[in-house]
């Protein structure tokens, strides 16, 4: 049985396209300080350091972590640096976790950015490669398929992405770190953008952002110490499937039913929409709301739009159960953090420290990333309670 | 089955990278513009050059910016005798460890020699500047023998 | 804590160009024989994959989501991956059977070197503002930092060509390395300097290749009634990246991470130090203590190959080897990342109890 | 100007970081074998000696079974539309005219999908199902590029239903 660990501080920039006032080491540094700022903790306190981000090729810095041992106060203890695609946020979270959960350390800080404006993120991810069609116009191409598939098989109405798109960014403009800020937005407005990748509108994407975000896990004699309220983490799974074989289920993939299965059944919930208060789920295109809903059991199979239509999902709304309060992926998406955001978004909710895009009351919350061509998942349930 | 070609290509991974400093590395590469090096005070008071943004022992922000000279003392060098594409030099060059004067940390740059004998540890080396600074750490051309 | 055992280890010839192979092809035949040794089918009869590797190294993004495609992950597998060297995957692998979240754990590392010029492409590990952008390669660090020690009088150069000399011997009996021969301390003297101080014989070769391992907890080594060793202590540590901020004649994060791992309870029969320059494996003896009573590097070391993002792991395979092999009872296996021995990673490896 | 402004048009701020590295890339023995029945006008797969489904292009193992693949196939250019974007922003490196079909296509013989281009359709007629065959260069253009074939276009057959996609022989479909 694992040991009890729960988030005690979290930190974060604030998101934009370009951070122009900070270097690399800067921009991490930041959300290191207001995590240890958040714990009331300083350098000393903590044993080991986790960095996590995608692709070096973003920032063209090679194991970058190498170079930020300074930045996070690393001189003379273990780091280590996960690297598991667009769940890697949320992957990294994990293994800092484990860190704690296994008794090997009482204390670590766990960070994860990227700096996307350093270069261009299509080109860091469809690089070409000798030999290789070079027809993937970035994730938008790779995944506008898949998306297409599923409203062929759910008959969703058109509009489905569209409301998630006014959603999350109605969340956003609650949310002062977030990177757009579109509190007057509109469904017309969103249809009306240009159609980048047939079915996903532009304002159906996430955006590219700079920005970094960190947390400070701590066992459980620390973390009842801890001068604000923790967040007990309840469950975590990874899970990974290959990227291509034959008679794949792309819409619905079997790791992210399977990672929820066992997260859900660590944390003991039965039924996701209910038991829990709150979930931030790494939807960087629209349609990915509905999809997610069904995959990880809010929603029998087909269905998954019609939360969304009915505003379950909505803060604004009232619904039932709020996914993204903070404006999610689609307001902010600094690659290599947008899962660990999702993972620190939910222990704010059950710490009661969400501010504007707070779910009221929330007790029991979902932090979720994948990966890849959505075959790569982690996921965490934190608690307000150890559970 | 037939066997199959083998197949290869050269291909180039580039990329020009537009980095933000922050005011510490723009601070020392605004000054090399100038033909200035600065270096910082690390929390022991050891001046570092070129300036680290956070110290390494105390993990503390640094900012107290101090100037150091332009000449120094070689505390370890490589002799490359046969450079690569991406060195500065195609000859016969040095990578050295420099301690500037008023520096208490050696900093890492490449010395221009005609030969490995007119490299040696304890050698006093100048910086040279290159013809137009831009706000670059090779605005330092290299360093030369006094 | 729960006591972690090593079942099986498993590596490719370390090769200078491993030529029409992609990661799938390189992985595969690997892994394969690791499932062999351990006498399981493939990875869904372990609880846990971990690998590591670096995408710089044949300038490709993602090369590790394809070395999913070896693994034979439908249904999903619980899996993960870490930008460096297969050791800190072993130490992420450890974590997970500690916390109780596995009972058994594959672990991989691969790289293919070959296509790019290794030393340039590690320059841009450094900082990206005063360093990096002047393309100092890593075996000129290398080269600054075994003058430090000649100067100093830490080391001869003497005292080098006997590393390299030993490395070569050593690698005779080692069907894996590139690098092997019967090569005389007179014979490494009589070199040119490449990059000086150092000569071409005192730089590990660029290799292509991979290498993979089995850990379970004890128990689970007894179900499976394999022989196995004991991992009894493992830590790593980090140093600033300054390189001119650090004491480069000692590795004190060596010298800690050994304090922690507990490698001086008791005699080191063996010990495997990821040195890719001869002086540096002169700094790790030292800096873990090892005296005349350790053979190191009996496989040859990196020296003799190195598989970047796989040698880490190697080392402590190579160690494993020889305490099942009943050669020796206790041993080190150390593994580094970053210029000049930056990051290191220190394991104790025992033979079992039962054995013993 | 004033001197105070032309200072601090000097404040460096932000560099320019040119990383240009150089690589010697070797394509693996599958896609290489792949590559060069390419070039002679001849897609092929490789069978999983596992549960026998067949994968193109071919990576040199079945991604499910985690098994080497050996078997090689020979597949049809005629090829069903798993799902399709219609990609309205140019990719970098690549000189295509925007708007264009990227479809997802299963070719006859094989139960995975690639991606190509599509062309000499109305975008929008363009429909999960549809049949549609490879549009080939000029012989003398071939190389050991999937670019042999220039686009696929539709074929004048009955669609596929969903439930089939992916499970065609190479014999083809008679709908």
């Amino acid at each position: 049985m694992a040991n009890l660990a729960a988030v005690v501080g979290t930190g974060q920039t604030s998101y934009t396209t370009k951070r122009g006032d900070v270097s690399i080491a800067g921009l991490v540094r930041e959300a290191a300080v207001n995590a240890l700022n958040d714990a009331e903790l300083t350098w000393d306190d903590i044993d080991a350091v986790i960095v996590g981000k995608a692709p070096d090729m973003f920032e063209g810095v090679i194991m970058p972590e190498i170079y930020l041992t300074d930045a996070l106060g690393c001189n003379g203890k273990p780091m280590l640096r996960v690297h598991t695609a667009g769940s890697v946020g949320g992957s990294t979270a994990l293994v800092a976790a484990s860190h704690v959960q296994s008794g090997t350390f009482k204390r670590v800080l766990t960070v994860a950015f990227e700096k996307q404006s350093e270069s261009n993120a299509m080109w860091a991810l469809s690089n070409p490669q000798p030999f290789s069609t070079h027809l993937n116009a970035g994730a938008g191409g790779y995944f506008a398929p898949i998306i297409r598939e599923y409203m062929r098989r759910s008959e969703a109405p058109y509009d489905v992405g569209i409301k998630v798109a006014v959603k999350d960014r109605l969340h956003g403009a609650r949310n002062p770190l977030a990177h757009l800020q579109k509190p007057d937005i509109t469904m017309k407005e969103v249809e009306e953008s240009f159609m980048l990748w047939d079915p996903i509108r532009f304002l159906e994407s996430c955006p590219s952002s700079d920005g970094a975000c960190a947390m400070v896990i701590a066992n459980e004699e620390l973390a009842e110490q801890a001068p604000r309220p923790p967040a007990w983490i309840r469950g975590v799974a990874m899970r990974s499937e290959p990227t291509m074989y034959a008679g794949r289920e792309e819409v619905n993939p079997q790791a992210g039913r399977d990672c929820a299965a066992d997260v859900y059944k660590q944390a003991g919930i039965k039924d996701p929409r209910k038991d829990l208060d709150v979930a931030e789920v790494y939807v960087p295109f629209s349609w990915y709301e509905p999809m997610w809903l069904e995959n990880l059991g809010f929603a029998p199979e087909g269905e998954g739009w019609k939360l969304t239509m009915e505003g379950a999902t909505s803060l604004d709304e009232g619904g039932d159960i709020p996914w993204n309060p903070s404006g999610g992926v689609l307001s902010s998406n600094p690659i290599g953090a947008s899962g660990m955001i999702r993972f620190a978004e939910a222990a704010r909710q059950v710490r009661g420290d969400a501010g504007d895009h707070q779910v009221e009351g929330a007790k029991l919350a979902l932090g979720h990333a994948y990966g890849g061509g959505a075959q790569f998942f982690a996921m965490w349930v934190v608690g307000s309670e150890k559970g | 089955m037939s066997q199959p070609d083998v197949l290869h290509q050269a291909f180039e991974l580039g990329f020009t990278y537009t980095r933000s400093t922050g005011p510490v590395v723009g601070r020392f590469l605004t000054e090399l513009k100038q033909r200035n090096i600065v270096g910082i005070k690390g929390s022991d008071g050891r001046v570092i050059v070129p300036p680290m943004e956070y110290d390494p022992d105390t993990a503390e922000e640094l900012s107290e910016f101090v100037d150091v000279g332009q000449e120094g003392e070689i505390v370890s060098y490589a002799w490359v005798k046969e450079p690569r594409e991406a060195h500065p030099f195609d000859k016969p060059f040095a990578w050295a460890m420099i301690l500037l004067d008023g520096a208490d940390v050696p900093m890492i740059h490449c010395v221009a020699a005609d030969s490995e004998d007119a490299v040696s540890t304890g050698a006093r080396v100048k910086a040279v500047w290159a013809e137009e600074t831009i706000g670059f750490i090779t605005d330092i051309r290299c360093f030369e023998r006094v | 804590m729960k006591e972690i055992a090593i079942v099986g280890y498993q590596q490719s010839d370390a090769v200078s160009d491993a030529g029409a192979c992609n990661e799938v092809e390189l992985i595969i035949p690997v892994i394969s024989k690791v499932y062999d040794q351990v006498g399981i089918k493939n990875a869904q009869d372990v609880d846990f994959v971990c690998s590591g590797s670096c995408d710089y190294l044949q300038g490709a993004a993602f090369a590790f989501v394809m070395g999913v495609d070896a693994l034979g992950a439908v249904p999903p597998i619980k899996e993960s991956h870490v930008e460096m060297d297969a050791a800190w995957a072993l130490y992420e692998s450890m974590l997970k059977i500690r916390m109780g979240h596995a009972d058994s754990a594959l672990i991989y590392g691969f790289g293919k070197s070959s296509p790019g010029e290794l030393p340039i492409v590690l320059s841009q590990q450094l900082d990206p503002y005063y360093l990096a952008p002047q393309w100092v390669d890593t075996i000129s660090l290398a080269a600054m930092q075994a003058r430090l020690m000649l100067d100093k009088g830490l080391i001869s150069e003497q005292d080098m060509a006997e590393v390299v000399s030993r490395s070569r011997r050593n690698a005779l009996n080692n069907p894996h390395a590139q690098l092997a021969g019967d090569v005389s301390v007179q014979d490494v003297l009589a070199q040119e300097t490449y990059v000086s101080p150092l000569r071409k014989a005192d730089i590990c070769p660029v290799s292509d290749g991979a290498s993979a391992m089995v850990i379970c907890t004890v128990e689970k080594a007894k179900e499976w009634g394999l022989p196995y060793a004991v991992i009894s202590g493992i830590d790593h540590c980090i140093e600033t990246h300054n390189p001119g901020m650090r004491d480069l004649t000692d590795s004190v994060s060596t010298r800690k991470a050994a304090e922690n791992a507990g490698v001086h309870n008791g005699a080191v029969d063996v010990a495997e130090l990821y040195a890719p320059f001869s002086h540096q494996e002169i700094i790790l003896a030292r800096a873990l203590g090892l005296g005349d009573a350790t053979s190191v590097n009996p496989s040859g070391g990196v020296l003799a190959g190195n598989l970047m993002m796989a040698s880490g792991l190697s080392r402590i395979g190579e160690v494993f080897n020889r305490i099942v092999s009943g050669e020796a009872q206790r041993g080190v296996a150390h593994a580094t990342s970053g210029p000049c021995l930056q990051h290191n990673l220190v394991t104790v490896i025992e033979q079992a109890k039962e054995a013993a | 100007m004033s001197e105070q402004t032309t200072e601090n048009t000097d404040v460096i701020t932000g560099i320019e970081a040119p990383i240009y590295l150089k690589y010697n890339f070797t394509a693996g023995a599958a896609p290489a074998r792949f590559l060069t029945q390419v070039k002679e006008g001849v897609l092929t797969g490789q069978r999983c000696p596992q549960c026998a489904q067949v994968y193109v292009p071919p990576r040199g193992s079945c991604a499910a079974c985690g098994v080497p693949t050996e078997e090689e196939v020979v597949l049809s250019d005629k090829a069903t539309v798993q799902s399709f974007t219609i990609v309205s922003i140019p990719i970098p490196g690549n000189s295509i005219e925007p708007p264009f079909v990227v479809a997802n296509l299963v070719p006859d013989g094989a139960n995975i999908s690639f991606i190509h281009l599509m062309s000499e359709c109305d975008n929008a007629d363009v429909h999960i199902g549809q049949r549609v065959q490879g549009v080939w260069k000029p012989q003398e253009e071939w190389g050991y590029s999937m670019d042999n074939i220039r686009y696929f276009k539709p074929l004048d057959e009955p669609d596929v239903p969903v439930e089939k996609i992916g499970k065609i022989p190479v014999e083809g479909w008679e709908g």
